[in-house]
């Protein structure tokens, strides 16, 4: 009854390739999309951990301001010179880290797992295709997405380090910092966003062209849902990303001045410069991309738990069409909220008051996100297995997240907490504890499909219970610095700015505030550890996980419809699809799921 | 698809016409611009020409015209957020108080 | 299992897999080119005047280019229709002057460019300024590389008039125009010295740049045209339909770049 | 209440009449934010118990049949539109606003110019007029780009990084950068204004405590970012403040 595509499948692969392709071709150049969701995993992955580490060795330096760094710090000496003498950490590298840390996160480690890696792998199989639309196209937007990350890598070791003016890059600073990190930092960029171009035209396609017959819009299961408004995000927000990295790429190598005005005086001197040009068109066009972007961070997530409480539950998704509404409704939205990061830069009330409602109005769809997937617990059959505890945990840490973005939203609580630790908390909630809890889910869950085998429940909790402690140890705290006033990237973590240095002045931070950073530091050095499990748990399961079979979480929607691991062209033939994505426990049926292909 | 030889061919007039009225559209541009309407006005004058040549290619020469619903909604939106990019960026750097320190 | 779609269009959509993918393609570039027009109004609006120079390119030169772009665009269709109609070889004809009509406009625009990078300005330390020719026709001239040459003085062949800001300015100053013969001019009287490129100004800063990507946009069509034309079109003997589409496809791309440019050219040209 | 709510929330210590209004906004977006979460996070809770495997072996199939969600939707929407409406955008005309600004014959005005990494600021001096600018004459000694010409900044004052200004008077803060952006914050009087090159942004406080305050730079400006907090707003009586900018008016020509 279960698969009606089941058995004839490893025969109709062969129709599709006559020969073994080689290793080059099987894992270097594959075009299969799910040995390119596989790369892109394990590419970010690395990224991920690439990006935490640099944040150990900030964090490290806020706590211990002007310290070396221990273990690591000669090492960085070596390899970087100067920036790290005696294994300390300048404000240049300390600006250099951060802003890769931003930019690594975002571009080469979430994306690209969110979107790369589990749209790539799962996005075929639950709408019942062979394969992307564009295989090949597929292939370069990976290549383009790993010579980015070269570019961003390489750019420590060069003269001067990496970018050192944030993940923001605002111009005239990114433009004023006399080495060629911001170069690379753009060049690196126009990579990457190519990159996602081709992969949201390829899922988009995709999505539109090939679902199997009998998926109409309404059965498809709401993680495609996701995936597809995100392919539009990333569609229509990034190109002016493109336009403005190349123009601030002009301003840096050519002299040109799109982006600073007249009569600019760095270093004391009137810089040789047409003038003309105008910063804050620079911020517009960043953050036209930049709150679109957020959305992209957040709604994969959304969908891979909705996947997961679903299955959990054994019970249907409650509001299914208001969860799609509401997604729709977001990434519309989301293109025109983008100036509530910039109320600070002297905007008037007209303007203001027209994104403080917009931004407003995009919290509620994330409000019946969030409601429906409360009620869907309602009256389920809750197990607690690893990706369900992770995207339980999901839930009230986006809520944290989420509802501290709307004092941010109010322009005059804003005028606050602008550019304090407060801003930090709450997109870090969001993106860490939620989104990284989402990934970690996600991973628990497919990586049966993807491998063959179960990763293990035992470390797997193991490595929730530390995860989840340690990331409310490291950004609880943040919300209080912030509140307090402690600003961001600040390279010595407030240190210049607290009452302690300056006796007499009204309003540096306390020593209590101060006190929060070696809190804040070993909360991170625990979660580090927690996640030596977790690396080892993936690694040692592909080999000696238990077997698993078809369909071990006895889930409905097709990716498990097909055998494990799934072969080239995924389905011997088209599946049929007769039902909505999640019927599980339906009065009658023998078993408490109801696979979308059965009849 | 579903054009038949038969219909291609004739189409293939209005190709022509499209093309030869594209090229006087060309000209008219520039002979426009020598017209002194006051500087508001030739632009406004430059950018119509613009559009319905433009149109003209999107509609006939890139088949819009009888393109399926999915197309127009797509480009729809993507209209609505350069609209959108454009306008309220102008407005929101026109509601500053203050944009030269020159005074 | 094989990829649906990829020649027949799908019923629902009634559209081919790569249909749906260039038009989806053009709407990124639709943002792409959007957010640099809408940086050239913003920039234009927030310019002071004297800063924006008038008529510095050369009208009847991006006339023509124009026509060639639009020609290529009509023998692009032909291509197409012909394929249609099943005549290989009208295809050929057409698509070999698309190319040509395509390297053509390339030429063109680099000669232009060419030409703007030995035409200058001076800024003179007495506020004055003017355009001109260098004499010796030297390319991306600055301040500085004069000065690191140990010059003291440059012969400087002005334009017939001098620009400047306002229209009205310009107008009287076409009446009283320069000698069209070299001056001296002392490197310390200079303020600044550029040629038109990019730095110049904001004008010609996104002036190269939107040339410059769509000029980009033209090579790229020109290529995947060129291939259709030469090594790709055995397809037509084995998938005919398929290759079609594909001619189709590319055709979409190449209309869009011309679409670019039918805005392109008033907007840089002419106002 | 509102004081025990800003302890709790760790604001820190107010000394600016606009600063109230950001406050009490900040409290009651919390005191929404703190239901909402308590609220929800007490029934997550419930249900996850409640609906465990062991306790509830069979899922039921229809799920919550109540209206309970929506309404408690529509309450978020009307909390959301009375917070925007009645307080966020009334409250950003009143704290920062850029366009009205109190009449400058009753306010003291000063220019505040950033620079990589310290603050400068000019006031009027004696005549009460600033002399003109002109940017392109920006340079080393010059960073005001006062115009030599205008007779009107014979008198102008000049400081760097003690900001002196009278207590209960409106002062008005035009706000300029040189180089990069920084960002005028005094997190006492609840002011924060970027400083743009290029721009010349107005911003206004009224501090109601003397003191000095220490002035933060809350945009990211290069590597001396964490050390550009030399920068003091000096909050004195009138007298005091005459005074001293009487003391510093003979060093006018300091630009020169
Ligand atoms: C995934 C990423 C993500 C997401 C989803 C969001 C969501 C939101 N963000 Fe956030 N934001 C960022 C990432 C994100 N943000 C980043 C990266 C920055 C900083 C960039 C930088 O400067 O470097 C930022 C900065 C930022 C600012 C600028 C702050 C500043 O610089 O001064 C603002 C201001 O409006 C804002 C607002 C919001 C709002 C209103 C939402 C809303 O969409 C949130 C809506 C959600 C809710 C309202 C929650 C609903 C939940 C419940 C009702 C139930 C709760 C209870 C339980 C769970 C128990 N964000
Ligand atoms: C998606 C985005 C994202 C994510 C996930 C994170 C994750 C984290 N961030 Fe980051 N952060 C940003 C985006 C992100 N950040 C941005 C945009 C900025 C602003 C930059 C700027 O100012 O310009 C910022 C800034 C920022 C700051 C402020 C710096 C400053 O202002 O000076 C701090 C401070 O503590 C911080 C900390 C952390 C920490 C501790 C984590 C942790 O949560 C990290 C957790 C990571 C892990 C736990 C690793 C898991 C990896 C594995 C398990 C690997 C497995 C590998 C294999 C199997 C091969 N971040
Ligand atoms: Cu100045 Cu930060
Ligand atoms: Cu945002």
């Amino acid at each position: 009854m279960q698969a009606t595509t089941h058995n004839v499948a490893h025969g109709g692969a062969d129709e599709a390739h006559h020969h073994e392709p080689g290793f080059m071709q099987k894992y270097v150049f594959s075009t299969d999309h799910k040995m390119i969701g596989i790369q892109y995993g394990l590419t970010a992955l690395v990224f991920l951990l690439f990006g935490f580490c640099l944040m150990l060795c900030m964090r490290w330096q806020i706590a211990h301001p002007g310290q070396p760094i221990p273990l690591v710090g000669h090492l960085l000496e070596r390899v970087l010179g100067d920036v790290a003498k005696d294994g300390k950490m300048s404000p240049d590298l300390y600006n250099s880290f951060g802003a890769m840390h931003g930019t690594i996160m975002v571009f080469l480690a979430i994306v690209p797992l969110a979107f790369g890696a589990f749209g790539n792998y799962v996005v075929p199989l639950q709408i019942g295709a062979p394969d992307m639309a564009f295989p090949r196209v597929n292939m370069a937007s990976y290549q383009f997405y790993v010579l980015g990350g070269i570019i961003m890598f390489v750019s420590f070791f060069i003269p001067g380090g990496a970018a050192q003016a944030g993940w923001t890059s605002y111009s005239p600073l990114a433009t004023s910092i006399p080495t060629h990190g911001q170069a690379f930092w753009l060049i690196g960029m126009v990579f990457l966003i190519s990159s996602s171009l081709l992969g949201a035209v390829n899922f988009i396609a995709t999505i539109i062209q090939l679902r199997a017959p009998g998926m109409t819009w309404m059965r498809l299961p709401f993680f495609v849902w996701a995936q597809f408004v995100t392919g539009f995000l990333l569609l229509l927000a990034f190109p002016p990303l493109e336009a403005a990295g190349v123009m601030q790429l002009m301003d840096n190598l050519f002299g040109t001045s799109f982006f600073l005005p007249t009569g600019l005086a760095v270093g004391g001197r009137l810089a040789d410069i047409s003038g003309g040009g105008s910063p804050l068109l620079w911020q517009h066009l960043f953050w036209f991309l930049g709150h679109p972007e957020v959305y992209v961070l957040i709604l994969p997530g959304m969908g891979i738990v909705c996947e997961i409480i679903a299955n959990n539950t054994r019970k249907t998704i409650w509001g299914y069409k208001s969860l799609v509404y509401s997604v729709l409704a977001i990434g519309f939205l989301s293109f025109i909220v983008w100036a509530h990061h910039m109320y600070l830069t002297g905007m008037g009330t007209k303007i203001s008051a027209f994104f403080q409602t917009t931004t407003m109005i995009i919290s509620i769809p994330s409000v019946i996100l969030l409601t429906c997937f409360f009620i869907s617990l309602w009256g389920g059959s809750i197990r607690f297995n690893t990706p369900m505890l992770f995207a339980l945990a999901f839930l009230p840490m986006f809520g944290i997240g989420g509802l501290t973005g709307l004092p941010l939203g109010l322009a005059a609580a804003d005028l606050h907490l602008h550019d304090t630790y407060y801003v930090i908390a709450h997109f870090h909630y969001v993106v860490a504890p939620g989104t990284i809890f989402a990934m970690f889910a996600g991973v628990y869950y497919w990586y049966p499909k993807m491998t063959g085998r179960m990763m293990s429940e035992f470390w797997g909790k193991v490595h929730f219970v530390g995860s989840f402690i340690f990331m409310n140890i490291v950004f609880q705290p943040m919300f209080f610095q912030g509140m307090a006033g402690m600003i961001r990237r600040m390279a010595d973590g407030g240190a210049n700015y607290s009452a302690a240095h300056n006796p007499g002045a009204i309003g540096g931070l306390s020593a209590s505030m101060m006190g929060l950073h070696s809190v804040i530091l070993w909360g991170a050095v625990g979660l580090a550890v927690s996640q030596i499990p977790f690396i080892l748990n993936v690694f040692i399961s592909m080999k000696n996980g238990k077997p698993a079979n078809d369909n071990p979480w006895d889930a409905t929607t097709l990716e498990w419809q097909t055998p494990t691991p799934p072969p080239h062209g995924n389905f011997a033939h088209a599946p049929t699809v007769y039902r909505g994505p999640y019927e599980y426990s339906q009065p009658g049926a023998k078993k408490d799921f109801t696979p979308q292909n059965q009849a | 698809m579903s054009e038949h030889p038969y219909d291609i061919s004739k189409h293939i007039r209005g190709y022509l016409i499209i093309g030869g009225a594209l090229i006087l559209g060309t000209v008219l541009t520039v002979l426009a611009s020598f017209i002194d309407l006051g500087h508001h006005w030739n632009v406004v004058l430059a950018l119509v020409i613009a559009t319905v040549k433009a149109s003209l290619v999107a509609l006939y020469f890139m088949h819009l015209i009888s393109e399926k619903q999915l197309i127009y909604t797509v480009l729809g939106f993507t209209a609505f957020f350069f609209i959108g990019l454009m306008f309220i960026t102008i407005a929101a750097y026109h509601d500053h108080p203050a944009l030269t320190t020159t005074n | 299992m094989e990829i649906p779609y990829t020649t027949k269009p799908r019923p629902d959509t009634g559209l081919y897999n790569a249909k749906v993918g260039i038009w989806l393609f053009l709407a990124s570039e639709v943002m792409l080119f959007g957010a640099l027009f809408s940086s050239y109004i913003l920039l234009r609006v927030g310019a002071f005047v004297e800063n924006w120079p008038h008529g510095l390119l050369n009208v009847p030169i991006g006339t023509v280019n124009t026509i060639v772009l639009i020609v290529s665009s009509i023998t692009v269709v032909m291509a197409w229709a012909s394929l249609k109609m099943k005549n290989f070889g009208k295809f050929k004809f057409y698509q070999a002057i698309t190319v040509l009509c395509a390297l053509m406009f390339l030429g063109i625009k680099s000669f232009e460019y060419r030409d703007k990078f030995t035409h200058y300005e001076v800024w003179k330390t007495d506020g004055t300024r003017m355009t001109g020719h260098i004499e010796g026709k030297p390319m991306f001239l600055t301040l500085a590389k004069v000065k690191a040459a140990g010059k003291e003085k440059i012969g400087f062949i002005p334009d017939p008039y001098h620009y400047s800001a306002s229209k009205e300015v310009k107008h009287t100053a076409k009446e009283h125009p320069g000698e069209h013969k070299t001056v001296e001019i002392a490197v310390s009287e200079i303020k600044r010295l550029s040629a038109f490129v990019p730095a110049h100004s904001t004008y010609f800063a996104i002036y190269f740049t939107l040339t410059a990507l769509h000029g980009l946009h033209v090579l790229g069509g020109a290529i995947v045209i060129g291939f259709l034309f030469g090594p790709g079109s055995k397809m037509w003997h084995s998938d005919p339909e398929r290759f079609t589409n594909r001619v189709e496809v590319a055709g979409l791309f190449w209309h869009f770049v011309d679409l670019v440019w039918i805005f392109l050219f008033p907007v840089l040209y002419l106002l | 209440m509102m004081d025990f709510f800003s302890k709790i929330l760790f604001l820190p210590v107010l000394a600016g009449e606009n600063g109230q209004a950001v406050d009490d906004l900040i409290i009651y977006v919390h005191w929404l934010m703190i239901l909402l979460f308590v609220g929800w996070f007490s029934y997550f809770v419930y249900t996850l118990w409640r609906f465990n495997v062991k306790r509830h072996p069979k899922a039921d199939h229809v799920g919550v049949r109540s209206h309970a969600s929506s309404y408690i939707e529509i309450a978020v929407v009307v909390a959301e539109l009375v917070l925007l409406i009645g307080f966020a955008i009334p409250m950003w005309a009143k704290a920062s606003n850029v366009t009205k600004l109190p009449d400058y014959k009753d306010a003291t005005t000063i220019q505040i110019v950033a620079q990589q990494f310290a603050w400068n600021a000019r006031y009027a001096g004696k005549d009460g007029v600033f002399g003109k600018q002109d940017m392109t004459q920006v340079a080393e000694n010059n960073l005001f780009g006062v115009r030599a010409d205008d007779a009107n900044g014979k008198d102008d004052v000049q400081v760097l990084n003690e900001i002196h200004v009278p207590v209960g008077k409106p002062i008005i803060c035009q706000v300029s950068s040189k180089d990069v952006i920084h960002s005028f914050k005094v997190i006492a009087l609840r002011v924060t204004q970027d400083a743009i090159p290029g721009m010349r942004i107005p911003c206004w406080f009224k501090a109601t405590k003397e003191g000095r305050y220490q002035i933060n730079c809350a945009q990211l400006c290069g590597n001396g970012h964490s050390s550009m907090s030399g920068g003091f707003l000096v909050v004195e009586s009138q007298e005091a403040y005459d005074k001293w900018l009487t003391s510093k008016t003979g060093g006018a020509a300091s630009f020169e």
